[in-house]
């Protein structure tokens, strides 16, 4: 069991707290027609989305999935900088070039989302293969969905990380859905973890809400892989509340699946461990909600008065 | 001629549903598979209600497996199905080339003959959407550099019903383009169940004598558009359709450009490597050479990823106003 | 335990000795610069290669991999025909246009070898989508080698095989390398069958040189695919004797290593099996090789005697 | 100009090995990762000695995984190595196009600026091998039409040793293409460290005045030899030699048609939808337009999978004849 300072506690709580804002807004925002395009909410995942990332040591890598703003936020990324980018704007993290899908922070470490399913797998190998090579002793985080456990890419990379011992933890969130295709009728295994074994790695399936059990667990995972052991494989159980995008009628799902779901909210769950633990005075719990409600509306803010790019910027950045 | 009488009116999207859902009706070794097809109805809504009408076992929603959907198709197609399949946007693709290109395309003739690969392939493809550069690209001169394929994009919901039947009844693999910006354009369709468009065929969409354009996708749209505009000052264009793009009927443009004197080629690809040169090195290599009389001109998507910031999106690939400018250029106006 | 008829036995004889007199001789054939490109040997694997498609039925399909011979030998493909196509003659199976990698014969079930490593995977699931959509209650088996296992490919089709409980085999002929890369270099687990488990279908591994074996786990695999219980995977033990092809000078693998192979050549274990178990007489078990020594030879002469293809077939067979 | 002293005589495979490994000795991030490139020394001994040399560590034999060897060379340049990879043959990027496309190409543009993506993509490309049709395609036109790749093609060990150096030293994502039946070519190659062939340049291969060939691969040699031959018949074909394929410099073509009037654009590529077709409609928008006295010919491969027969293979590309009957052709000498 590894200790938790109230520092942590009080950042994994507000990290949380932060992305289901985030996305609450961004939601509000796409229903108002002022966000171009699509966007992949991970209300729900919060702890499956936050936690690996708090666990991360500084220098750490991270892939992310499409659905990636609960990852960024917990991985440390700006809400400004992030809000800006999902609406286009020239300073977002990607000068608006990227929007939602494919929010990155390179030099730090973030290796972006990716709206190709699986695109991740590989290139987690790649920068796990430069920190093996260079001894960096700092390991990969690859997130990705249940559904993009069934793509050639994901058998491809994690043979190559098993065989090559590379550095990377590969932490897939399911959210029991590839898009509208329920996780039983495309994967013929209970738990996808169980995959580990055609690679000879270790696979661990968890409760993707609970958000001590993603923390301790990332945090075992990513020792092994620092200790040059190999790739590791994490399931994380959880659950998506809104539609895989924002066209989404949501035909293939009952409703009282996603209520059995939210008596489960990862949220929820860690409040009632920060009072039953009595770490914090409800008013100390309250006040971090404010704070992470308010560092959403100034992102908003900051976003909606942030300049377009120039039309010039079409044709930069795309040769190095 | 066809009768109103004989057609309804139906978007781009309903009308593609129902030429699949005639063709299925009448011909059971027609199956369709893809991600999400089923109860989500498809990406696009274009397979919506399907599962309902012919079930599971002809509607086949597939995990998230691009190589495995086309070449499941290759496999189907070569013992006796005919099968159609999605790629949910034509950019992945790339997850199924190899299927596509070494498989499919080329065991009839790897195997002398033996074998015949009925298939569709749908490709949603283009921008417009905001869902930037992996999900929005016009990838189509890829597949018509590919000898056993065959490539053809409708522009209007008949298109649509006609192209996509002759397809489901070719004897080849035959990728089926469908610009998502045109899911929701409505056009009257033929309702009858014979309605074919032969594959093979390049059109003229619409009549004149002053400039050629040959335009497909959207961008046939924005040169339509330019065309009404361009006709209230007295221009003519004639706009010409390549409904198959690969193999490509080059003979209805030669004939125009031997009637105009003056060609735009256009399209929403990347300029670079588009379709455009192939077609524009045909004309200057066929009798239509010694006819111009101005410098043909070629309109492509500017040589980038597709941005996501909505204004970028959409300068990056070519408007009514190009069109407009273009013409005005080749008729000395400018 | 499957009884064997005489009949069947002397079947088995037959094809492997055929197998390996084909083989032989192309490499003869090769080495007098008499065959244009490279040729793909299956020297060692007759007993894989040849008893799975003798343990099919009439109407059962198969999709062969890049080394392909002793596969459409077992098959029942006429080496004469096979022969020509090696020779690039017209009279061949593909008229001369595919060549040693390519040989086919669709009408009667055989979907080809492939160039593509790990290209028949998804051929073969659709093969038997047909075969489950018709209900023809016939099974597609479907070869190939333990490097392409490591192809997204496998992964995807064995997924998808499992799901839609496809009838189809999925026939492993692990010959120890892929190429030049040795099995336990690119792949981290003890058998290849294990990765069953990541689709939940069974998975045997069996040893490939022996040709009872090879026989009655294809027939009972057979029989659980045709029972539409799904697919199978089977890892059959093997080696090859020759290069990986024309080229290869097998730097990367000890001589000592063949010869212990050798000792448990396929053939003289076969033949060791015929005398314990006296179903035939030395005379007959001469016979039949020598039988078999003469097709080939007859199928060298036919396929040397055989027409070059008009130039003009090259615009052919394009299109249907 | 280089003296022959300076120069050493060798194919065209040590040229590239030795590029290979003078980079790879001045620059620890350099790695390389393939199959069966360690021991074997690569299907077509490239890499042949390079694993004695710079160990398992930098030479890395990759298991059967087309899409995660170009991915994970993404995923190793984005962080800050130099990864050069290989396909056995091009035609196997089938597997790995959309690493190539979604991800290396597009992930610098998509982030803004970001990132950066040095990488070496090396690609064994075209027929000649008798390994039929799914091991002899030259792909190159695909490549030249996703924009963040750069696409080379040397012609001559000294350009093999050249380019992939420059390949190697550049920050973005470089195929550089590799024509099998050029491997043992001997020519003579500059033995200094710091010769580089700039990339983004199309040179002058051989001067003449009547006639410009645009050509490259073995085509290019079959070029050269129609103008040594037609020499003897007093024409003075001038040969170009767009080393960079992509993006890929006009104006020494533009130029030369501008002297010579008369054009020949070729390669073993199958015709249609060929690079051919993009050379030719920029010279056709070019200023050089006004000078054609003829139409300008384009060979290329037929429309057809590389058929495995000697024969059928040999007669499916342009070879020498083609040039010379071109030229002839042009000329009016028939
Ligand atoms: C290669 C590819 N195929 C299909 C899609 C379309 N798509 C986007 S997200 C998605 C579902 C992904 O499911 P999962 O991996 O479980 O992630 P989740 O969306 O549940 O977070 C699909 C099919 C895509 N983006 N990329
Ligand atoms: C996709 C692909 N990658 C690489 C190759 C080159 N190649 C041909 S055979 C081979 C080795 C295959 O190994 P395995 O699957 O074990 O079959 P084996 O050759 O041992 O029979 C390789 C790498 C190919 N043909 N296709
Ligand atoms: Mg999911
Ligand atoms: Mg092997």
């Amino acid at each position: 069991m590894i200790e938790l300072s109230e520092e942590l506690l009080l950042r994994m709580y507000y990290k949380m707290n932060q992305a289901r804002y985030f996305e609450e807004k961004l939601d509000e925002l796409v229903s108002k027609g002022k966000v171009h395009g699509t966007v992949h909410l991970a209300i729900g995942q919060e702890a499956s989305g936050v936690m690996p990332c708090l666990a991360l040591e500084e220098g750490d890598l991270v892939s992310m999935s499409h659905r990636s703003h609960v990852q960024a936020i917990g991985f440390g990324l700006d809400v400004n900088l992030m809000m800006a980018e999902c609406l286009g704007k020239y300073t977002g993290y990607c000068k608006g070039k990227g929007g939602s899908m494919h929010i990155a922070d390179v030099e730090n470490g973030n290796l972006g989302g990716n709206g190709i399913v699986g695109g991740g797998f590989n290139l987690s190998c790649g920068a796990a293969l430069t920190q093996k090579y260079h001894n960096t002793g700092k390991v990969v985080l690859c997130f990705a969905g249940d559904g993009a456990t069934n793509t050639g890419s994901f058998h491809e990379s994690l043979n190559l990380a098993s065989i090559w011992k590379l550095p990377v933890v590969f932490f897939i969130e399911n959210n029991q859905y590839g898009m509208s295709n329920p996780v039983e009728n495309h994967i013929n295994i209970e738990n996808i973890s169980d995959r580990s074994e055609a690679y000879n790695i270790p696979g661990l399936t968890i409760d993707g809400n609970d958000f001590l059990g993603v923390y301790n667990t990332a945090t075992k995972a990513l020792r092994y892989a620092r200790a040059g052991k190999g790739p590791v494989l994490i399931e994380a159980k959880t659950y998506r509340y809104s539609g895989h995008s924002k066209s989404d009628k949501q035909l293939y799902r009952d409703k009282r699946e996603l209520i059995e779901w939210q008596k489960k909210d990862p949220l929820l769950k860690m409040k009632e461990y920060l009072r039953e633990n009595r770490v914090f005075t409800e008013k100390q719990i309250l006040k971090m909600e404010e704070e992470a409600r308010v560092s959403i509306e100034q992102a908003v803010e900051f976003a909606q008065k942030s300049p377009q790019p120039e039309l010039t910027t079409i044709l930069e950045d795309v040769y190095a | 001629m066809m009768k109103t009488s004989d057609m309804i009116k139906m978007t781009y999207r309903d009308a593609i549903r129902l030429g699949i859902t005639e063709e299925m009706r009448q011909d059971k070794d027609v199956i369709f598979l893809g991600e999400d097809i089923g109860t989500y109805g498809g990406a696009f809504g274009v397979s919506k209600g399907l599962l309902e009408e012919f079930g599971e076992e002809r509607i086949l929603d597939t995990p998230i497996s691009e190589g495995a959907i086309v070449g499941t198709a290759v496999g189907a197609a070569t013992t006796g199905l005919r099968p159609i399949c999605e790629m949910m946007f034509m950019d992945f693709i790339t997850l199924g080339m190899d299927a596509l290109v070494n498989q499919g395309a080329k065991m009839r003739y790897l195997f002398g003959g033996q074998s015949q690969v009925p298939m569709v392939l749908r490709l949603p493809a283009g921008s417009g959407t905001g869902a930037a550069a992996q999900h929005s690209q016009s990838l189509e001169a890829w597949l018509c550099h590919v000898p056993g394929l065959k490539v053809v994009t409708p522009s209007s919901p008949a298109q649509a019903k006609g192209l996509i039947k002759a397809a489901i009844r070719d004897n080849n693999p035959v990728c089926f383009i469908e610009h998502k910006m045109l899911y929701d354009a409505v056009g009257l369709v033929p309702i009858d169940e014979d309605y074919i468009l032969e594959i093979g065929k390049t059109i003229v969409e619409r009549p004149g004598k002053d400039v050629t354009i040959v335009a497909y996708g959207t961008t046939l749209l924005k040169a339509i558009e330019a065309a009404e505009f361009l006709e209230e000052e007295g221009i003519k264009v004639e706009i010409l359709n390549p409904l198959t793009l690969y193999p490509i009927e080059m003979q209805p443009i030669i004939d125009s450009v031997i009637k105009t004197g003056c060609l735009i080629v256009a399209h929403e690809a990347v300029k670079t490597g588009g379709l455009g040169g192939e077609i524009v090195a045909r004309v200057v290599e066929s009798e239509a050479f010694d006819y111009l009389t101005a410098p043909i001109i070629r309109l492509g998507g500017l040589d980038v990823p597709i941005p996501f910031n909505q204004e970028l999106e959409a300068a990056t690939v070519p408007q009514r106003n190009d069109f407009v400018h273009g013409v005005y250029r080749l008729l000395n106006r400018i």
